[in-house]
């Protein structure tokens, strides 16, 4: 009985309607707190933090804006890339026109950048449904990935059309470009993604997140109670595209430090619609587990054949796809409502334990 | 819940395989030399015979020669799929390995690398393709891209339609179409040949066309209507295919057609058939067999059955390509070792190899490979090794084989017009990135 | 100004000075379209029977084509070095992967579709993307990455009538599908199957409840997809070249697909028209404006305002709201 | 929620109109020309058998569906379209014939979706608002313990205290109407449609609810509008009653009225 809520007994409702009203939780998001705050930065190699944590929180934060949008207020976008090369340009343009803009403020603003262009963007669903409004979101991926490489203004004229992240600092300690330590990234996008999560998850439980799951569970309902489908949904697309250009600017400027358009490309779109399928559809804490789930599978994968079965790298790529594919669709079969489902059903199984009823 | 077994089993074996990343920096007996690949995916048709190129090279030296200076060289390869992040994955796992150098083999993965790269003291060596104006080493201490590069080449191709057009003055009013890969790569020789049309007076059209390029139509009907005396591509991939096909079936003379030397392989061609015959591309080393270096490849690592693929692909384009890059990276172990007397080298001393690669036609000759390509001479200033010779090759798809045509000696860049415009762009590079030049003289 | 003349005025103008080449533009645009359509004809069929957005479709297409070249040259599976004598000749080959493309749907329906049946439509379309993962990997490891080419005796080469070039090829093509489409016509309107097919199009319960298995028309479905896919996979194949890039066509097909209603066989067909003719049009005469390279979003824009007009695609069944 | 001071007094004042309005889909005829009106206080049922156009004209009433013809008034104003989350917000509150209730959340949360539209109205107002609720401190935080506490009683009124916390998908359908009902409740409507509120439930769930719609009628002085096949609890409940057969009203006055017209008794016996 590890996973006891007998007993807590709630005497307001404003107990009641904490963050996590639960004692265990509580307990629980405390211990990640600290072994992401303390533990990690103190064991990590250079290789962890750049292959695996960073973009394991980059990703995180991604996927939770897009289950904002779609695993909350169930629209479904396949634009995630293109909102998160909006992201990273315009941290790389505010970050090498305005250089005495923090570098806070600089993800910041990429974020409600991107979440005005994902409300121009988010304007056809008040009409386009499903999938039809799913390809209709490809017209926004395609866009804005041909803008970007096309108009030299973007990439300060570079060349190439590749992008870098000057050197910045946060008192005085350097957060970005491979001059930074990768342990100031990590706590660069360690900060962003903690603080977003709370965020969001205090606005999905209040009235915003109802409004949004109202228009998901039916719309039409949804609709004759009182809440405006579009304003509703706009809301979503503004909030999710936020999210998803903070993590495009954490992408650029704590991570890669590097970035062209065809980052950004559609590939992305569908790993991060992979993640939040995987994690589970509306569940915050599930985002967290399919990014992990999708970011360490093929680094184990590819550890696992080369490393330690000592296949060629090509065998074991096409192993790779292959398993991931399959993988794929045994998890969706096994368990559509993705990791965090199985998390839920694991805690009512603690609830109980070691009594099997 | 059998899944969840599953997963805590995928999560100890990820601790496990993490850790072997460490482990493993201890034990090195030999020269690590990474070769980041792309045998999966769109780029796959291009990246399997440059990856087969390279590690046979250095199968060849550890069998024939015992590695260099005595110490063997182990090629790990890392599949990449042309995909920027892996790449970078791959950069950092096998620089945790202790790798010498890297050759990303995409513009766009080498973008990422340089800032690391520079910061982690480990030379890249892009060749003939990545930052053009990294050519400037006094800022780009630890990138090389010798033998040429993309400015360079535009500079050359717009020499060899002069040549064809019967002097250069000749240009002065012909009609030029640069079509390119819409990325990093395709837009590098776009301000070149911008900067010459403006100086030799010829009408330049860029038309771009996105990845991956099975569809071109609208290209090739702005060609007919433009009727352009030259075509110039820059392409890759599935894109040089289609292209070639619908030159060809629009009868556009190909040999007005000029690949750049990344779109001119047996790959691209090949599909084209009948139609593809007289296409023609550029290239900065020699195509075929024909070479003692080749045939004892065949002869101590094929025929004892260590062959990374087929034996009768030794000496297409890439696979040559392969080759040079292993040749230039083997040399610059070579010296490395020379200078500081020993035989396990790091990063930086082999970067102090590349900085001090002499290839003359003596030492390819020695290394069996006489006449193979132009001498390169890398400075600290100059890692371009000298801005290199651009070859024209053309394709002949009865005997599927490709002939160099043009002047014998190949087409030199126009220095004069090249080599202010790198040192323009690394100057302004260094600026953006708190960057000091060092002192070169 | 001179801004407004170059967006609004320009374009028309060259369209009329030059009409030949104008012509030739609406010929490419609707070649192109044909071709778009041949991809977007497997989307629609199983979309229509079995509610599915099959993702793997442009995969599928690729997998024919490398079994078919394979069989041709006699290149043994998981062994691309080695050739056996076998090279089949094309009517052979064609037909023997056919027939891999039957099994193949067998496989998929036993594997993936039976253990997600009454899923999310999002759970069917993200398994049809691990789906097309698998179908990746396992034709690259059976046939090898390089380029293959492809010639089933499509002849190529020119010609011109007034002024306006005409391509063999595309001649062909437009033929192709026109076959296949009146097959797929006489499929379902003559055929037992097909008027099963159809009726579950219609209303599903009612066809369970008539006694047609789900599993056989998932069968039946998929398989007619995957023949559909190899022809499409053959048509693009000769053009470029059997390799993995031959995938990526899917995303060519999609705009065709929601402008003609996911639902519509000829709509896929018209879809493709007036995407490939927007397309190349945009391109020729706008494009330039803004350097080009502007057909890949336009196709999605285009397909987008339709929609606005009519959510359901220009073929789509109207969506009555009911509470 | 906040009893009227005189409650069960019909004032003879009337709430809603609806004149001649005619209604169809492609050729299909669902609405001719039907007019009644509803006054302020009364309970007023809407009868008539399957296919009668009763829900349609429920849909009419709260501006799901548009008709070609007639107009609607309501407290006084004439509108001819409608949004339904205006009407909504003008204190028209329904529940439907087949729960339509948001399955995938609690009946909590189903039920304080019903006080969203009490939220503060505009572009900025609604952005702070949303913002205050984010970092859940000051007003945002007060304003939910105070939904919760109206939620609570609404939870109280209804008995569904156990069900608190259970997401609706997994309640037995009689539940599942009861909560549905609480959510039109919670948005404090003045004119309440409730489509079929009774169907499927056995005869001690339909005597509860026939209680709570008394009592929600009788102690806020909420209007209300029903559709009933059970013409035993038409007969008990509502002061007044329409008919509709082939959309088109055939009868129309007190249960005792109705139930003596001929061709009501017609039309439910299947004469034509």
């Amino acid at each position: 009985m590890l996973y006891r809520e007998t007993g807590q007994f709630k005497t307001s409702y404003s107990a009641d309607q904490a963050i996590f009203p639960i004692f265990q939780d509580r307990m629980f998001i405390l211990g990640w707190l600290i072994v992401a705050f303390i533990a990690v930065p103190l064991m990590a190699s250079e290789y962890w933090f750049q292959i695996i944590l960073i973009p394991f929180l980059v990703f995180s934060l991604a996927t939770l804006g897009l289950n904002i949008l779609v695993g909350y207020c169930g629209q479904i976008s396949l634009g995630t890339g293109g909102f998160m090369a909006v992201g990273a340009f315009s941290a790389y343009k505010l970050a090498t026109n305005v250089p005495e803009l923090n570098i806070i403020f600089v993800i910041l603003i990429s974020g409600l950048i991107t979440a005005l262009v994902g409300i121009l963007f988010g304007l056809p669903s008040l009409r386009i449904k499903g999938f039809y409004l799913a390809v209709a979101t490809l017209a926004a991926q395609f866009f804005l990935i041909w803008m970007f490489n096309k108009f030299g203004w973007f990439v300060n004229y570079s060349p190439s059309g590749s992008i870098a992240i000057p050197p910045m600092e946060i008192f005085g300690v350097m957060v970005t470009s491979a001059k930074a330590d990768p342990v100031a990234r990590y706590y660069l996008a360690l900060g962003f993604t903690v603080v977003l999560a709370l965020l969001a998850k205090n606005l999905v439980r209040g009235p915003t997140g109802r409004a949004w799951m109202a228009i998901r569970d039916m719309d039409i309902a949804a609709e004759i109670i009182g809440i405006k489908p579009l304003a509703t949904k706009l809301k979503a697309f503004a909030v999710s595209s936020f999210f998803i250009g903070v993590a495009g600017a954490l992408y650029f400027s704590a991570w890669s430090g590097t970035a062209e358009s065809d980052a950004f490309d559609i590939n992305l779109s569908f790993n991060i619609l992979f993640m939040v399928i995987i994690g589970g559809l509306g569940s915050v804490v599930g985002s967290f587990m399919g990014a992990a789930f999708i970011v360490l599978l093929p680094i184990f994968l590819t550890n696992l054949f080369v490393g330690e079965l000592g296949f060629s790298a090509l065998t074991a790529k096409h192993l790779e796809i292959t398993i991931f594919g399959a993988l794929i669709i045994f998890f969706l079969a096994v368990e559509p409502h993705g990791l965090a489902r199985m998390w839920q059903v694991t805690k009512e199984k603690l609830r109980i334990w070691p009594f099997p009823h | 819940m059998k899944l969840s077994k599953f997963l805590l089993g995928t999560a100890s074996a990820l601790a496990l395989s993490g850790s072997l990343v460490v482990t493993d920096m201890a034990v090195a007996q030999e020269i690590l030399v990474p070769s980041l690949v792309y045998r999966t995916g769109a780029y796959a048709p291009n990246g399997v015979p440059l990856a087969n190129g390279i590690a046979d090279y250095f199968a060849l030296l550890n069998a024939r020669d015992g590695g260099i200076g005595g110490v063997k060289i182990k090629v790990e390869e890392c599949e990449t799929g042309y995909k920027t992040p892996v790449g970078v994955e791959c950069y950092e796992a096998l620089k945790a390995k202790g790798a010498v150098a890297f050759s990303p083999f995409s513009t766009g993965i080498t973008y990422q690398l340089i800032p690391k790269a520079t910061q982690d003291k480990i030379p890249i060596f892009s060749m003939g393709y990545g930052r053009t104006s990294a050519a400037d080493g006094s800022v780009f201490k630890w990138v090389f891209n010798f033998p040429t590069t993309y400015w360079s080449q535009a500079s050359a191709v717009i020499k060899y339609f002069g040549d064809r057009a019967g002097g250069m003055d000749k240009l002065k009013g012909k009609k030029i179409v640069h079509i390119y890969h819409n990325s990093a790569y395709g837009k590098e020789a776009n301000p070149t040949l911008e900067i010459l049309a403006k100086k030799l007076g010829f009408n330049l059209t860029l038309l771009a066309v996105d990845h991956p390029g099975q569809e071109q139509k609208s290209t090739w009907l702005q060609v007919r209507r433009i009727k352009p005396d030259y075509i110039f591509m820059s392409g890759w991939g599935v894109m040089n295919q289609v292209a070639i096909k619908e030159a060809a079936s629009i009868n556009f003379p190909m040999e007005n057609f000029l690949g750049n030397w990344w779109s001119g392989t047996e790959s691209d061609t090949i599909p084209g058939g009948a139609g593809a015959n007289g296409y023609t591309s550029t290239n900065f080393h020699s195509v075929g067999a024909n070479f003692s270096a080749l045939n004892d490849i065949k002869k101590y690592v094929y025929d004892a059955g260590n062959g990374a693929g087929k034996k009768e692909r030794i000496g297409e384009v890439l696979y040559n390509r392969g080759i040079v890059n292993s040749v230039f990276v083997a040399e610059a172990i070579r010296v490395a070792q020379k200078k500081f007397g020993v035989k396990q080298v790091t990063g930086e001393q082999v970067r102090y190899g590349f900085e001090n690669l002499n290839m003359d036609a003596a030492r390819w000759k020695e290394l069996g490979l006489g006449g193979f390509m132009g001498n390169v001479k890398v400075t600290c200033k100059d890692h371009e090794g000298g801005g290199g010779v651009v070859f024209i090759q053309k394709w002949d798809a009865s005997g599927k084989k490709w002939d160099r045509v043009g002047s014998a000696k190949g087409y030199t860049p126009m220095r004069d017009v090249v080599r202010p415009l790198v040192e323009a762009d690394a100057a302004a590079f260094a600026k953006e990135n708190g960057i000091t030049p060092r002192d070169c003289s | 100004m001179e801004m407004l003349n170059a967006v609004f005025v320009a374009p028309f103008v060259d369209m009329f000075t030059y009409p030949a080449f104008f012509v030739e533009v609406l010929l490419g645009g609707l070649t192109a379209g044909v071709m778009y359509s041949l991809v977007a004809l497997g989307f629609v069929l199983i979309f229509k029977a079995s509610g599915v957005f099959n993702f793997a479709q442009g995969v599928l297409a690729l997998f024919a084509a490398l079994t078919l070249v394979g069989l041709m040259t006699g290149t043994i599976p998981f062994s691309q070095n080695s050739m056996s004598a076998l090279a089949l000749p094309i009517w052979l080959a064609v037909i023997a992967t056919g027939g891999v493309m039957v099994g193949l749907a067998y496989a998929i329906e036993r594997v993936v579709l039976r253990p997600l049946v009454n899923q999310e439509e999002i759970i069917m379309f993200m398994s049809t993307i691990g789906l097309a993962f698998v179908l990746e990997g396992v034709g690259d490891m059976m046939w090898g990455s390089d380029v293959k080419a492809l010639d089933v005796g499509i002849p190529s080469g020119s010609f011109e009538v007034n002024g306006v070039l005409v391509q063999v090829f595309d001649l062909w093509a437009a033929g192709i599908a026109a076959v296949m489409v009146a097959f797929l016509a006489v499929f379902f309107q003559k055929t037992k199957i097909g008027r099963a097919l159809r009726a579950v199009a219609d209303d599903h319960q009612a066809a369970l409840s008539v006694g047609i298995p789900l599993k056989t028309i998932w069968v039946a479905v998929w398989s007619v997809a995957g023949l559909v896919a190899l022809v499409a996979g053959i048509m693009w194949g000769s053009k470029s070249g059997v390799q993995f890039s031959l995938s990526l066509i899917a995303l060519k097909a999609l705009p065709v697909l929601i402008l003609g209603g996911f639902t519509s066989i000829p709509g896929a067909i018209i879809g493709g028209l007036i995407i490939g003719v927007g397309e190349k049009v945009a391109e020729v005469y706008w494009g330039p404006l803004v350097n080009g390279a502007i057909e890949n979003w336009f196709a999605y824009v285009l397909a987008l305002l339709f929609l606005m007009f009519r959510p359901q695609g220009l073929f789509g069944e109207k969506i009555i709201e009911r509470i | 929620m906040s009893a009227v001071e005189n409650p069960r007094q019909i004032s003879g004042e009337v709430l809603l109109n609806v004149e001649d309005i005619s209604l169809s889909f492609g050729g299909v005829k669902a609405i001719r020309g039907v007019s009644f009106n509803i006054l302020k206080g009364e309970i007023r049922a809407i009868i008539g058998p399957n296919g009668a156009g009763k829900t349609s004209m429920l849909n009419v009433i709260n501006g799901f569906y548009h008709p070609q013809e007639g107009k609607i008034t309501y407290k006084g104003e004439t509108r001819s379209k409608m949004r339904s989350h205006v009407a909504a917000k003008q204190g028209i509150a329904r529940t439907f014939q087949n729960v339509a209730l948001f399955k995938g959340m609690s009946t909590l949360d189903n039920l304080m979706t019903g006080r969203l539209l009490k939220q503060r109205e505009g572009i900025l107002q609604q952005t702070v608002d949303m913002l205050l609720h984010a970092v859940y401190l000051g007003p945002a935080k007060r304003q939910e313990v105070v939904e919760r506490k109206v939620v609570e009683e609404i939870i109280d009124f209804l008995e569904i205290e156990a069900i608190r916390k259970t997401p609706v998908g997994r309640l037995p359908y009689g539940l599942q109407k009861r909560v549905e009902l609480g959510r039109a409740i919670a948005m404090e409507p003045e004119l309440l449609l409730l489509d079929e509120p009774m169907a499927g439930m056995n005869l001690e769930e339909k005597g509860d609810m026939s209680r709570f719609i008394i009592d929600l009628n009788d102690q806020y002085g909420t209007t209300i509008a029903l559709i009933e096949h059970d013409m035993g609890v038409v007969m008990d409940l509502s002061d007044r009653v329409v008919v509709l057969n082939y959309g088109e009203k055939i009868a129309d006055g007190t249960p005792n009225e109705v139930s003596a017209n001929q061709d009501v008794i017609d039309a439910y016996l299947g004469v034509s």
